[in-house]
């Protein structure tokens, strides 16, 4: 059951993508298509278990939504934190690999969280090892593990709990 | 002169800004991690800017330039990530004075 | 030192060579007979958008099947040389495993490559790109499987099984082109519809996507073999 | 925009030149490979300045993407033969 | 007013791309070549949806999604093989 | 500009040759090749090339009615879509044989496999 629902997932993404690659509706395009994404949803059958992590639900769905503008709004705080660093002359870099915990269990809300850390101010993830992350920090401000939490996953967790769990 | 075209020339030159920091980030930064950083953060935000100028001065070709920043928002981190791993697995040197949590915990217990 | 000097000297030699080429080269005002004819009849003939494409498949259609061929028999060489004198029970080798971000990224992204590749081949005859380009996208789907487990089995039956069959479909089609239409390979044994849909340019879809499906099988039979091997 | 493809062609071309200098000198063997990899990819740009959208995707997907793939995968299975 | 700003930014393209190429030549070592060579794909992404823009044509930008995809896999192969995974 | 990307082809060519004489590791002269076969499609493409023209892809940019007068010659592109596969081909097969090679020996020195030297 929980299988059926994985392929299905994987088979709408592909379609979606299908559609966003070719941009028009037209029938062959939507027939071509079904076919693709279901001969490929076929073949990777196995081991689609990150698919069905997603909860489905609408509040998930709102979730989702909303963690959209905060995820730009870091990206572009991050943009101008390094922009500050290196139009610095004298460069003021404080470089430290960090130990922080997170509470989510499902492996793609892990890595959607690891990818916007990359991504967000002065973080970078290097190791992710059980509920245990390893982030390069450029400037950073506190070493100990629950404060470094604080500071670096709090903000994401709150919405990818809610998305994942 | 349209306005959608000044909006996404403004558009396009901040996306190059973004990519000049990264060169100067590549070139100034002392180690091999926050060359990476500099690296994937501005160009990924760099690449986005111009791909949303392109969209603005020609909005029929939105759709393929979404998909492209799309891939680009899914495989960037992926990979400076794996070369962070990488790295740090062959000791890359690291500037003087970097506290390093990872390397304390494979020494514990390896 | 005599080695660095004799291979210094031959090139000047070639340099020479290239200069004169260059000084001497002139570029076309007008497109000469040839592109021309290709230029004017595509259209109306083929129906497909793309002149490369016409011209790969279906003007130099036996070209390619010969292209198809050679490359059939590289991946075939190479698998026959790697597999001579290798032990039977390979033990399997230390290789540090990829992180648990790696392997998710790839079971998420290694579809979306694979319908990337399938794309590119199937609009081969509206857009750039076409058979070997969407083989070798294909082929890098699965390269990006292999680096998340770099102990991976594919399955040799089903690579040796597409690629049989795609093969087989292709040179039936070209048959399939005699009995119809004007001769082997020729593309109007289906309508050639309208100028940009998906559907049209008469056969020309279904043969680059099997090229696509042979292609991408020949690769990723190379990759598998390459990936066979034991450390020396 | 033709100053502009100009000045794009050259700056390539410098880049490719560079690059090729440091596949054929460079000191250690997967810096010689991704150098290649790196002419072929500036290549593919070049080709589609050139107009030939086709032959750029080709020369990105196999001639880039591929061809570096098997030497590194070669590579790793020889790791003692690098600097002979 | 619109080509100029293009022409302006992709002269700043082109900045940082000579000094990530700087970068790419000198080292020192193999991993910072590697993160320079990302750079300089994702620079070219930007070139080809320059050119597409001023030749005037979409299909361009099919070459740029499968640049995109390449540049990632080229460095996640790299990173492979120094930290012998491959 | 075909002609400075003309000149870029051969500078590769002439520079891959070089590395391929000189060197004499294996898998260095391999590399070398790959080199001198991109600088090959690099003149190819440009002999093609005409000043003012576009790619001869038919779209409502360049309807079929004036494309004789607008795109390039597709023929070089033809030729070298099929080249570079080829390319690809011959570069797996000579991995293939080094592999080989190193096996024998355990070293990829071209000096230090004498059996077919005369």
């Amino acid at each position: 059951m929980k299988k059926a629902s994985a392929v299905a997932l994987l088979f709408a993404t592909l379609i979606i993508f299908w559609l966003l690659l070719n941009g028009s509706f037209a029938a062959d395009i939507v027939i071509v298509g079904i076919v693709t994404a279901a001969v490929i949803a076929f073949l990777f059958r196995d081991g689609l278990a990150v698919f069905s992590e997603f909860k489905g639900t609408p509040r998930a769905l709102l979730t989702a939504l909303l963690y959209i503008p905060y995820f730009l709004k870091e990206l572009v705080k991050s943009n101008l934190h390094i922009a500050r660093v290196v139009l610095t002359p004298s460069l003021p870099l404080n470089p430290a690999i960090v130990k922080v915990r997170t509470r989510l269990k499902s492996r793609m809300g892990r890595l959607i969280l690891a990818n916007s850390i990359t991504l967000t101010p002065g973080t970078l993830t290097v190791e992710l090892d059980g509920e245990w992350l390893y982030i390069h920090w450029v400037t950073a401000e506190a070493l100990d593990i629950d404060a470094a939490t604080a500071s670096i996953v709090a903000g994401f967790e709150k919405y990818l709990e809610v998305m994942y769990g | 002169m349209t306005i959608s075209g000044i909006i996404g020339g403004i558009l396009m030159l901040c996306g190059a800004a973004f990519l000049l920091l990264a060169g100067i980030g590549l070139v100034r930064m002392p180690d091999l991690f926050n060359r990476i950083q500099a690296g994937t953060k501005a160009t990924t935000l760099g690449t986005l800017l111009t791909l949303a100028g392109a969209a603005c001065l020609r909005p029929e070709w939105t759709l393929k330039l979404l998909l492209i920043g799309l891939f680009i928002l899914l495989t960037n981190p992926i990979s400076s990530q794996v070369l962070a791993r990488a790295a740090h697995r062959t000791g890359t040197p690291k500037t003087a004075g970097t506290v390093d949590r990872l390397a304390d915990d494979r020494e514990e217990r390896p | 030192m005599i080695r660095k000097f004799a291979a210094l000297l031959i090139l000047a030699g070639i340099a020479a060579l290239f200069m004169e080429l260059l000084f001497t080269y002139q570029p076309d005002p007008e497109l000469n007979t040839t592109a021309r004819y290709y230029a004017d009849r595509t259209a109306a003939d083929i129906g497909a958008a793309n002149i490369v494409t016409a011209i790969v498949v279906t003007y130099r259609g036996l070209d390619t099947l010969g292209e198809v061929t050679v490359l059939f028999l590289a991946a075939a060489i190479v698998g026959l040389v790697l597999a001579q004198g290798r032990r039977k029970t390979a033990k399997e080798r230390a290789v540090t495993p990829a992180g648990e971000l790696l392997a998710t990224g790839s079971l998420f992204l290694a579809p979306l490559i694979m319908l990337l590749g399938v794309y590119v081949f199937v609009n081969g005859h509206l857009t750039p790109g076409g058979g070997f380009q969407g083989g070798a996208i294909i082929a890098s789907g699965m390269l990006l499987m292999l680096l998340a487990d770099p102990l991976k089995h594919f399955s040799h039956r089903l690579i040796a099984m597409v690629e049989a069959l795609s093969g087989m479909i292709y040179v039936a089609i070209g048959l399939l082109g005699i009995a119809l239409a004007g001769g082997f390979l020729d593309s109007h044994i289906l309508p050639n519809g309208e100028l940009g849909a998906l559907f049209s340019a008469g056969a020309i879809p279904l043969i680059y996507a099997l090229i696509g499906l042979k292609v991408g099988a020949e690769f990723s039979a190379i990759l598998a073999d390459l990936s066979g091997t034991e450390e020396l | 925009m033709s100053v502009l493809f100009l000045a794009l062609t050259v700056l390539l071309a410098v880049a490719m030149i560079g690059a090729a200098f440091v596949a054929i000198l460079g000191k250690s063997m997967p810096i010689a490979i991704l150098a290649a990899g790196l002419v072929s990819l500036l290549a593919s740009v070049l080709f589609l300045l050139l107009a030939s959208p086709d032959v750029a995707m080709t020369e990105a997907a196999i001639g880039s993407g591929l061809t570096t793939f098997l030497f590194f995968f070669i590579l790793g299975r020889m790791r003692g033969g690098e600097h002979d | 007013m619109a080509d100029i700003l293009i022409y302006i930014a992709t002269a700043v393209a082109g900045v940082a791309f000579l000094l990530a190429l700087y970068r790419f030549l000198k080292g020192p070592t193999a991993a910072d070549r590697v993160v320079a060579f990302d750079t300089l794909t994702l620079i070219s992404v930007v070139f080809i949806v320059v050119i597409a823009l001023g030749e005037g044509r979409g299909i361009y930008l099919d070459v740029a999604v499968i640049y995109a995809l390449l540049s990632f896999l080229g460095v996640i192969a790299v990173a492979r093989y120094l930290e012998r995974g491959l | 500009m075909a002609h400075l990307a003309m000149a870029t082809g051969f500078i590769l060519i002439l520079i891959g040759f070089y590395g391929a004489l000189t060197n004499r590791n294996i898998l260095r002269m391999i590399v070398a090749f790959t080199v001198a076969d991109s600088g090959v499609n690099l003149v190819l493409v440009a002999v093609g090339y005409m000043r003012g023209r576009t790619a001869p892809i038919l779209d409502n940019t360049v309807p079929a009615a004036e494309a004789a007068a607008r795109i390039i010659d597709p023929v070089p592109q033809a030729l070298v879509l099929t080249a570079i596969v080829i390319g690809v081909g011959v570069t797996a097969l000579m991995l293939a044989y080094s592999y080989k090679l190193y096996e024998k020996k355990r070293t990829l020195d071209i000096t230090k496999h004498t059996e077919l030297k005369w």
